[in-house]
């Protein structure tokens, strides 16, 4: 008996996490309970996008999309849509504009602005099943290109595609390719990057969950364009299941022929390995990748010679991003102009984001380059939560630059994105709003590419944790104007002689919030004031003697005892020395009698190095 | 071998193709700043102290080959700047006290401030709290010293062939171990040759016994000995 | 295994995802509200995938809705071609529904003995 | 002909810098005709005193009264000068800034290794938590490296100050240590 429904169930990681497996089994007992599992069938898929409304699971054939759903919700989700199909209107999608219940994914805004081509897969099919991929056309531009096409056709095609590597440097990807053909070598390789490495990103991830086989059939296209015999997944540790679906879908192709020896019967023989990374951001840079695979330290190595000449093994290298990967097929099977046809002239396509921050729709989104950063932000992100105002959205990862409002109608693609300080990067987009410090943000994002410099040369080494200390000396109310300058000089001078691309990038978000949010840093310094109270060192707490009840909550709930009063005899008072800035009698006070003040009255000596 | 001709500081000169523009520069007697580059050693392109300008773009002498037409710059106002900086963050880094130093006026280091001409530190110091090994019986390994140039790794692997010197860490953790982080005079695979000594330019990699201002070395040691064995 | 082999495995394959590509030349909607499951709106609902499946059409889709309004004719079930008129069908049951397939989906042939009402798409 | 006011003052270091200041010989004489100390350890003045032209600062910023007095003098002077590696660098005071101010004075003074077996904590000024270079606490305007500086650098960046020029400190000059 023909099914009637499938239930896609999301198991991206983020859905997992949120117990997802545990709404499959659920929705699983119903439907067998129910008599219906000959007619329903549960696909568990990879992400979906929206993470936060997470689990959510989607029901075909009428699109009904579900979220927050809970184990509980099994049986009336069984009994009322599938039985007697009256889609469950408490769980659907609501638009949180228009305040109506939304019962088809296509009408939903989140969805409705996206061009899904390299997650075209994702969240519709199993990504354990290959029967699934090959019936969405998987593997169907490998067989046109093993029997149809020339090796140079093939890169011709890329090449004429106008596609640009999508791991953030924007680099022509058939030019790329075209390099490591004219290469020669006894053996060349064919890399996948997949290490993933931006705090907040998971777009790489997400793919290789979702939809793995798009990976290899990309990676064994190339293999054919170039040359290579084998070839590697990179890819971190920390991501289990991705390795998980890799192992089972690269196993399901070598099964079937679509890997290994004699593919498809065209004597064309590649086979792909996976090799995992410990977690070293740095190994995102493919030189360090390189020596990370090969067993070496993770550092970056001299350019040139480039991998495409000598890299792995010493061997003509080819490295491509996940999502670059993904990209090859489609535009295999369907050509340069259908793909040209998509995005921008300089930049065509699409480009995969990882939407987080203040922003209400957070999640994976695809969206075809050239749309401007307003509209992912305010159409498919919704806007900021909370009715508060947006103040900057950092693009590119930690080594990315913050973009003020008066830039958001830019057009997203790596040259717009440049011209700002910012980077397009692998695709991490972090929207914030008044209440985030720049400061502090700007301390955050080199607080990390410090952690994560691989420590060969000097200017990334030992210039990033230099800026910090500045940064830290700003936020702790002892930085001068000068630092200001300094702070500059040394963030152009680390970016014009550091080794690698981690260092050449790192000083973004400082020299970014420096030249747009410039009015921050002076408050911190001239004023010892954050706006956003956000840095402890220049907040207080203080209570407000006409609002305060003296009903005590704040003393009982304070943490080290810094607050005194008598019951019912107001004010209470927090004692400033013993007070740890916490924030919980903010949080607890019913009166509202709690203000934090920043600047104004907190002009206490702010000396370092005092004791 | 084929020759190339690359203009250099505006003064247009001919060399084998394969050569480096540190290696060029030297045959003109224009000199530039180095520190991790040491002849016979292979080059990393660590301290970033050689940097040149090509055609606008600043590039590390040692490791970049010449190429037909190259334009290159090796002295400008912005590249004294950028050197000076990058020399402060090394001074600021770890805990580099002259006066106490067995290293003190036989410093590669020290040299570099005066010929830079580096007034003052005007970055942060770091001030880390450091070990020191002196559990070699000949040699003390003071990582307050160490700039992380690599020679002492670069000279054991390539030189002395025993691969006792690793790097370790990474940021401003990286040190440098010897053995996978064993207590040198642990270290089996030491010959105690002291090659890694006479390379470091720092007081870093010492010998015992030496007070302030006593370790003299000679780093072209190293050099002279792989040349000879190059020729033989 | 060569690329004809491939595609025919997508063939076969094509049909686990025609539910999730949306896509479908009729749509047959069985009412399945509590008086339609009460008439025996499950029987003919099964009966239709039953059908469909044994000829294999992979361009119909299976769909329910809730109750209609038409509680006297129950089961009722609605049949959506593109470009033609919505067909309803009332007092539905499991044979009925077989020879709907029979005659509407596969040949063309609305039955109009079983038709309630017809109305523009 | 007015002279110049000089001032020196000696903060975390070892006097050493003054020593070297003092090796000028007999170039003190000619000094001494153009220029006036007006506060230095050698001379019995307790205040940084006003309009002072050149102060010469020795030894590091370690302590609070170093950080509010170096913050007078630099209101009070027209030139300031960092005198020696202390000034400069902090140099070997500041070896004691990876170690936090209670293990320093517990590993100093506590354990009974005084006779009182306490931390002085009256009279004596508190330590700062780490020890500072004096430009990083108030603006420099020369530097003289060198542990001490030698006299003749010393000399050099003085006289060239007397004839209203900039000092030319180049080279060894600008050797630490």
């Amino acid at each position: 008996m023909t099914r009637r429904l499938d239930v896609l169930v999301c198991s991206g990681a983020a859905c997992v996490s949120s117990h997802s497996a545990a709404v499959r089994d659920a929705l699983s007992r119903e439907i067998d309970e129910n008599g219906l599992s000959n007619e329903i069938r549960i696909v568990e898929t990879g992400c979906m996008g929206p993470c936060e409304l997470g689990p959510v699971m989607l029901v075909y054939p009428d699109g009904a999309f579900y979220i927050h759903v809970k184990p509980e919700d099994a049986a009336e989700i069984v009994q009322e849509h599938f039985l007697k199909g009256r889609p469950v209107k408490r769980l659907l999608w609501e638009d949180p504009e228009a305040r109506r219940i939304v019962e088809g994914k296509k009408q939903i805004p989140f969805f409705a602005k996206q061009v899904k081509v390299v997650l075209r897969n994702c969240g519709r099919i199993d990504p354990e099943n290959i029967e699934e991929y090959i019936a969405a056309d998987g593997y169907e531009a490998l067989g046109k290109a093993l029997t149809q096409m020339a090796r140079n056709e093939v890169i011709q095609v890329i090449t004429d595609s106008g596609l640009r590597g999508r791991g953030g440097a924007g680099f022509p990807t058939g030019k790329k390719w075209q390099f490591v053909a004219s290469a020669t070598g006894e053996t060349k390789y064919v890399v996948c990057n997949g290490d993933e490495g931006d705090p907040g990103a998971f777009m790489d991830r997400s793919l290789l969950e979702g939809d793995p086989h798009t990976v290899i059939e990309g990676m064994t296209i190339a293999a054919y364009a170039v040359g290579a015999s084998r070839g590697y997944i990179y890819i971190r540790a920390e991501y289990p299941l991705a390795i998980k679906r890799l192992q089972i879908a690269l196993g399901q192709a070598r099964k079937m022929g679509l890997l290994g020896e004699n593919i498809l019967e065209t004597g064309f023989s590649f086979d792909i390995e996976v090799r995992m990374g410990a977690g070293a951001f740095v190994c995102g840079e493919e030189t360090a990748l390189i020596a990370s695979i090969e067993g070496e330290r993770g550092i970056a190595r001299v350019r040139p010679p480039y991998p495409a000449v000598r890299g792995l093994f010493g061997m003509p290298t080819l490295i491509n991003n996940v999502e670059t990967w993904g990209n090859i097929r489609h535009i295999v099977l369907n050509g340069a102009d259908w793909f040209r046809s998509i995005g921008t002239e300089r930049s065509p396509g699409t480009k995969v984001f990882a939407l987080s921050g203040k922003v209400k729709n957070t999640g994976l989104v695809e969206i075809p380059m050239g749309m401007t950063l307003r509209e992912l932000i305010f159409d498919i992100g919704g806007g900021i939560p909370n009715g508060k105002k947006f103040k900057a959205v950092q693009t590119g990862g930690p080594s990315g630059g913050c973009i003020p409002e008066k830039y958001l109608d830019t057009p997203i693609d790596y040259e717009s994105l440049k011209e700002l300080g910012a980077i397009m990067g692998s695709g991490g987009m972090i929207v914030m709003d008044e209440d985030n410090c720049m400061v502090n943000i700007a301390k955050f994002f080199l607080e990390f590419t410090s952690d994560e410099s691989c420590g060969q040369c000097v200017p990334c080494r030992t210039g990033l944790p230099r800026m910090l200390d500045i940064l830290k000396r700003i936020t702790s109310g002892n930085g001068t104007m000068d630092d200001l300058d300094l702070l500059q000089h040394l963030g152009e001078m680390i970016i014009e002689t550091s080794f690698c691309g981690l260092g050449k990038t790192a000083p973004n978000p400082v020299l970014s919030t420096l030249k747009y949010f410039e009015d921050e840093y002076r408050e911190h310094i001239e004023e010892k004031k954050c706006r956003a109270k956000v840095c402890t060192d220049l907040i207080a707490y203080r209570i407000d003697e006409d609002a305060c009840r003296a009903c005590g909550i704040c003393a009982v709930n304070c943490p080290v005892g810094a607050i005194t009063g008598e019951l019912g005899k107001p004010p209470y008072i927090i004692d400033e020395e013993a007070c740890i800035r916490c924030g919980t009698c903010l949080e607890v006070c019913p009166f509202g009698a709690v203000h934090v003040l920043s600047g104004e009255l907190c002009n206490q000596d702010k000396r370092e190095g005092s004791k | 071998m084929k020759e190339i001709l690359i203009r250099i500081d505006g003064k247009e000169v001919s060399a084998p193709a394969g050569s480096t523009i540190l290696e060029v520069a030297k045959q003109q007697g224009i000199p530039i700043p180095t520190l991790c580059h040491l002849d016979g050693l292979s080059d990393i392109g660590a301290c970033r102290m050689c940097i040149v300008d090509v055609g606008g773009k600043i590039v590390t002498s040692c490791t970049t080959k010449i190429a037909e037409g190259m334009e290159v710059i090796t002295n400008s106002d912005r590249l004294a700047e950028l050197r000076r900086l990058n020399l402060e963050l090394i001074f600021a880094e770890r805990n580099h006290v002259c006066s106490m130093c067995v290293s003190n006026n036989h410093c590669e280091l020290q040299d570099l401030a005066c010929d830079l001409g580096m007034q003052h530190v005007e970055v942060p110091y770091a001030y880390p709290r450091l070990s020191l090994d002196a559990s070699h019986p000949k040699f003390i390994i003071d990582q307050n010293r160490c700039i992380l140039c690599g020679r002492c790794v670069r000279v054991c692997a390539e030189v002395e062939g025993a691969h006792v010197w690793g790097i370790a860490g990474r940021g401003s953790e990286a040190r440098v171990i010897t053995e996978l982080g064993i207590d040198w005079g642990d270290a089996e695979m030491c010959t105690d040759c002291g090659k890694c000594v006479q390379v470091c330019p720092t007081g870093a990699i010492v010998e015992k016994g030496k007070a302030a201002a006593e370790m003299e070395k000679h780093p072209e040691l190293v050099t002279t000995l792989k040349e000879r064995r190059e020729n033989d | 295994m060569k690329l004809e082999d491939l595609r025919k495995i997508r063939e076969q394959a094509a049909k686990e995802l025609s539910l999730r590509s949306g896509k479908a030349r009729v749509k047959v909607i069985v009412g399945m509200g509590t008086s339609g499951i009460a008439a025996g709106a499950r029987d003919v609902l099964a009966a239709f995938v039953d059908e469909i499946s044994k000829r294999d059409l992979r361009d119909v889709m299976v769909t329910q809705t809730g109750e209609r309004g038409l509680s006297s004719s129950e089961p009722v079930v609605e049949v959506r071609e593109a470009d033609k008129p919505v067909i309803v069908y009332g007092d539905m049951t499991a044979e009925k529904a077989r020879r709907v397939v029979t005659e509407h989906i596969v040949n063309g042939n609305p039955v109009s003995e079983y038709t309630i009402e017809v109305r523009e798409g | 002909m007015t002279k110049v006011r000089v001032a020196t003052v000696w903060f975390s270091g070892c006097a050493g810098c003054h020593m070297s200041f003092l090796d000028l010989d007999e170039l003190l004489i000619d000094l001494a005709e153009r220029i006036e100390i007006v506060k230095s350890p050698v001379v019995d003045t307790k205040e940084f005193p006003e309009n002072v032209d050149v102060t010469l600062i020795e030894g590091a910023i370690a302590n609070e009264e170093h950080y509010e007095l170096v913050r007078e003098i630099r209101e009070r002077s027209k030139i300031v000068i960092a005198m020696g590696d202390c000034a400069v660098t902090g140099n070997v005071p500041a070896m004691r800034n990876g170690i936090s101010v209670n293990e320093l004075l517990e590993g100093v003074y506590g354990n009974e290794r005084t006779t009182t077996g306490t931390i002085p904590n009256e009279v004596v000024p508190t330590l700062l938590a780490r020890v500072r270079p004096v430009h990083e606490v108030i603006h420099v305007d020369y530097f003289l490296h060198g542990c001490p500086p030698p006299a003749a650098v010393i000399g050099k960046a003085l006289l060239a100050l007397l004839d209203g020029k900039t000092p030319e400190l180049v080279g060894r000059d600008l050797k630490f240590g």
